[in-house]
């Protein structure tokens, strides 16, 4: 793990960490839907992925996990809360908002639909980089509930079958009263993809597993199946403070280090909570016209041409810009 | 006695009015005390009791075997339910967001819809959940979904627009012998506006029949589910300028009521068509063509329709806002075609 | 093995195997587009489930390995004939016809759309034996590509999460290029359903597995999975003359009985072949209704009420039965 | 140097006329050759050719890479297909038949359709296949798509009818920066009255453009795939009785081209509607909305349509006759609108 990794990995860390505490401080009515637990193992796992920020690099879908593995894909503070509180300085958070984020050129893919579709979608881009030869790479963040789909194993099965250079992870927890550890193992036998168990082994290890996973997936041998073991909030900080004191020890790093790291991560926090109270509405003439790509503009419903042989309207309402 | 009863099915007993969700509800257990081929299938509906908590309780009182958490596979059980529909039972799926039922388009056009035609007899089975916009859900939690099954011969689509109708024939629909789409606005669900004391006996809505919400002579105004409420709201501000407008409100989309439509077309001359879908490719088209083929020399004017923008849901509120019919929107059509 | 058991497996076996020859010689106009081959282990397994004919006895869907597993439940050649031949005297046989033969009472139905669907049924009708708590069990014939699909995994999920006494068959052949047994043992691992796979062992083995199979999933045990190897045509054809061989030496059976059990299959399938070919073809008006249970009577196209206000049509183009 | 050639490409370079199956097969091979970003994937389209042989031979030229035999999972290749085009591949779906597009509705309508809204940008799509009853196929691999995805903003649709047209518009299809459904009817696949010299350049037919196939003066009709050659014949025999119908072929059904409808009827006056999909929920009715929208007052008479009646596609031959709409159901319609 090279230095940078870690020092990236500690900065993404702490703001994953204030950001998901200033949503659960959010009032309710602009506290996003979509799930937004922080499991720093998905930062660790999204950033032992190669990336690119120039649309050559790794992809990767976040799912109901995001921002971890956004923040570690180079995602801001303010972009995240941008796209969960459907802002429209983004026109596709507006739109979709939350965990539909996308930027391809950053390699970000979003989805808040159907469980089991992005893991079709991530092994087709996972093909086309294999078609072209390219040290690329897809991960895809799904839930533990997407194995109960027939999407998921129709993804899966395609990405077994091209052998496509693609990572799935399935965070849990599982649903109530669902088989679990067994029907993943013979999932990955019956599909013949390698299978990566986390529970909470140090965040090192995590990282060097999936490296190691993403090296094979590229060298054409086929994808790998990692599942995060459930753990608790207080695991899942303590895993975060373990990988702090690692730092601390194995690297040149002083406690001076980490906590200008820690002040820089508050700062953008900060400032993007400040910034978004003040970001503009979307305009919708403008949002909405995106459906197809030479759509022409929206045309609202009572706007029609007149349907009069000679052109012209009936008496058009006083007040109302409708019919004409 | 009732006190034994989850709160959302005591209403009629307990002479209160009731909400749509709670209609719905009266309408489960009442069916299911009635008959016990009835049985629920769905996520999270068992102990949870599901997203919307419209069967809240219900395992308690009918077990799990009756009230079946499924896993997240909406094809898989509603396929599932037509296996147990064919051996008699009479299943109700939930889909937690009507979206969802696009992974069941599948099982439930080819294999659902066409089951008596092929010899397989009757396939009794309701397949329910909530639709619509409103309510900030984005374009996977919004969606009306007529439009996918309304093309599909052998499949019924109702959509209720108050706790009367929607306990009523909710009632029919699970006594029906076809497979029927149950549409519930979720804006509806527990809508002050639209609470009301439901009638105390056994009593059931027979599908395919709409009903004249507002009687009127200048226009008829043919819509469904939260829009009649629209409408209605409609009709009263163009009451102001003295345009009377007719409300429709078809409560079953298929099979399509095109007697009550064209009854109130002669009567009027003028057609406006409102739906929350969107625009291209919605029921205002077949409603526009039995229209021609029926009643075309009473039309004095166009056929007009106020619909939703041909896009997906919007997530934000200003753009959902935007997006969606409004009664505005129906005013100036409205004006405008009683001055055709 | 029961006395009667055995005697209808060398019935219908023979009937089986006559019945695939002569639908091989019909001209390929006639042919079903369906397909028909015959293994002799799908009636086996079909005759090892309990049946009744009162709608009360275990519910098969032979898909597309029909007629087998369809004469295992009581089905007379004639009929057969009827369905894959689409003639009119069973609607259904003329509207769906080919494997969508479906007869609740006697236990079948049929199918000949997306793989993978029927599993899903199949399981349904099972859960609904076990909430009667009825000693009735379901069969399900799938060809090998149906894992394939994710209808598949969702029927056979529900079925193994409820505990479906439902069984389910994949026939062979493995499509090219697919992984074989390693993937339906993942498979049945990860569901947590039993596993029985046949190859060539004599057919009374496959008639015990099944019938245990069945017992254990009455009684609440869980759904199977059973495994087809593929075999050629000569090694099914050798099975069949070695269960007849092993009915010689086993029972009371003398070669004169065995004659004779083969001529009246001769006879009834000779029957079916000089009957169809009479057979009235399906009336349009009748056989186009029943698309639901209250549906009026089909109204073609052209034959609209008068959109005229005096209810008069247009002049009636002359012949024409058209618009009035 | 063509004798290397898989023969279903070669028409075109040898001078003769192709059918619709060689020039759809053309127009695969010619976009291959020019742009590497586009590939094919389906079952058992590699090595065996496809069920109805349209890309025999092209694994060989394109290798397997390019030339994808799939699982049996339409969802799971689909939405891989998609994920190709997000990183720059254009993708090229065939499904075996297109009833089988079905298990695929949700990835299309939800994820596909929604892409460039959702801001993930253009999806450089096309899901072609075998569509139309008239084979004996029965309910599950006869069937008519469009009207499962016309009411999707997002998706184009496209039924080409002649060989020409095939060619032209599948290719713009493959170079379209938008998801498009390409539906091939296998009627006309190797129908001897449909084969066409094409042209020898590298032509593209833009997509949403109507073709006028007729012109006439006194009847619109509107049709598209089969049923434009079903609407000549009934022209020709219209033209006996002096009645000069003009016959629209749609060719892309979505985005509609109402302008071009919009103009003949303006000319004409009457309108039919000819689909060889089932009647309720058709195509039929959009069309109706947007010529009253748009042109209510040059209506001289009902906007009628002639379509398959409301049901599965049937097996046997005497069934699925009766069903399909006829040359015959189109002249007696003409001739009753003719005379309203
Ligand atoms: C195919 C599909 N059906 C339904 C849903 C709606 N849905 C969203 S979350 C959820 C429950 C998910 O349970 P699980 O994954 O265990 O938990 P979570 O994601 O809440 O941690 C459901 C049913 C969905 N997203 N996709
Ligand atoms: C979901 C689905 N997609 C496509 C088809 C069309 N189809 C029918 S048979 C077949 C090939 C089946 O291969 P396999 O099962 O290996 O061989 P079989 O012995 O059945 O021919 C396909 C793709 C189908 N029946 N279901
Ligand atoms: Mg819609
Ligand atoms: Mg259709």
């Amino acid at each position: 793990m090279s230095g940078d990794a870690v020092e990236d990995l500690l900065y993404q860390g702490f703001q994953g960490r204030l950001l998901e505490e200033s949503l659960r401080r959010m009032p309710p009515s602009r506290r996003p839907r979509a799930a937004t637990s922080i499991d720093v193992r998905a930062i660790v796992i999204a950033r032992a992925m190669r990336q690119t920020v120039d649309g050559r690099g790794d992809l990767c879908c976040p799912g109901p996990m995001s921002p971890g593995p956004a923040l570690a894909f180079g995602a801001t503070p303010l972009e995240f809360l941008r796209h969960v509180t459907r802002k429209g300085t983004s026109p596709a958070s507006a739109r979709a908002g939350g965990t539909s984020w996308t930027d391809l050129r950053r390699g970000l893919i979003g989805w808040d639909g159907a469980r089991g579709t992005m893991t079709q979608v991530l092994a087709g881009a996972a093909l086309a980089f294999a078609q072209r030869g390219q040290d690329r790479a897809a991960l895809v963040f799904e839930r533990r509930s997407a194995i109960e789909t027939g999407a998921w194993h129709e993804g899966m099965n395609f990405a077994a079958a091209q052998r496509a250079p693609v990572i799935v992870v399935l965070a849990p927890p599982p649903r109530r009263g669902r088989r679990d550890r067994a029907e993943i193992e013979g999932v990955a036998r019956g599909y013949g993809v390698g299978l990566l168990w986390f529970g909470g082994e140090p965040l090192i290890d995590v990282f060097e597993s999936v490296a190691g996973a993403r090296r094979r997936a590229v060298a054409g041998e086929g994808p790998s199946l990692i599942a995060l073991a459930p753990r608790t909030d207080v695991d899942l900080q303590a895993s975060l403070d373990a990988f702090t004191e690692w730092a601390l020890a194995e690297g040149d790093r002083t406690g001076g280090d980490l906590e200008s790291i820690e002040r820089a991560a508050a700062a953008g926090v900060d400032h993007a909570l400040g910034r978004i109270g003040k970001e503009p509405d979307p305009d919708p003439e403008e949002a909405l016209a995106a459906v197809r790509t030479d759509t022409p503009s929206i045309r609202p419903w009572t706007r029609m041409k007149s349907p009069r042989p000679d052109g012209l309207a009936g008496t058009a309402p006083s007040g109302a810009s409708g019919v004409h | 006695m009732s006190t034994d009863l989850p709160a959302q099915v005591t209403r009629t007993r307990e002479g209160r009015p009731a909400t749509v969700l709670e209609a719905i509800a009266e309408a489960l257990w009442e069916e299911m005390e009635r008959d016990e081929r009835v049985f629920l299938l769905g996520e999270d509906i068992g102990a949870y009791g599901g997203a919307f908590k419209v069967t809240r309780g219900f395992i308690d009182r009918f077990g799990p075997a009756r009230v079946i958490d499924t896993p997240i596979s909406e094809g898989g059980f509603t396929g599932a339910a037509a296996g147990a529909a064919h051996m008699g039972l009479r299943p109700v799926v939930e889909m937690q967001f009507m979206d969802f039922i696009s992974p069941a388009y599948d099982v439930l056009t080819n294999y659902i819809a066409t089951s008596l035609y092929r010899g397989a007899g009757p396939l009794p089975l309701v397949v329910r959940g909530p639709v619509g916009g409103g309510n900030r859900g984005g374009p996977f939690h919004s969606q009306n979904v007529e439009m996918a099954f309304f093309h599909t011969p052998g499949l019924k689509i109702v959509y209720p627009s108050t706790p009367r109708d929607a306990k009523g024939l909710l009632k029919s629909a699970i006594r029906d012998d076809n497979p029927v789409i149950f549409e519930e606005h979720k804006g509806l669900y527990r809508a002050p506006y639209c609470r009301e004391l439901l009638p105390r006996d056994d009593y059931a809505i027979p599908l395919g029949k709409a009903r004249t919400a507002l009687e009127g002579e200048d226009l008829t105004i043919v819509t469904y589910g939260l829009m009649v409420h629209r409408s209605l709201e409609a009709a009263a501000e163009l009451a102001k300028d003295r345009i009377r407008a007719e409300v429709i409100d078809l409560r079953t989309l298929l099979p399509l009521d095109e007697d009550a439509i064209v009854a109130s077309l002669q009567k009027t001359g003028k057609l406006l068509v409102v739906h929350e879908d969107t625009r291209t490719g919605g029921i205002a088209g077949e409603i526009a063509m039995r229209v021609n083929e029926r009643a075309f020399e009473w039309l004095d004017g166009p056929i007009l329709r106020v619909t939703a923008i041909d896009a997906p849901v919007p997530f934000s509120g200003e753009l959902e806002d935007y997006f969606l019919p409004s009664v505005a929107d129906v005013v100036t059509a409205g004006r405008y075609l009683f001055r055709y």
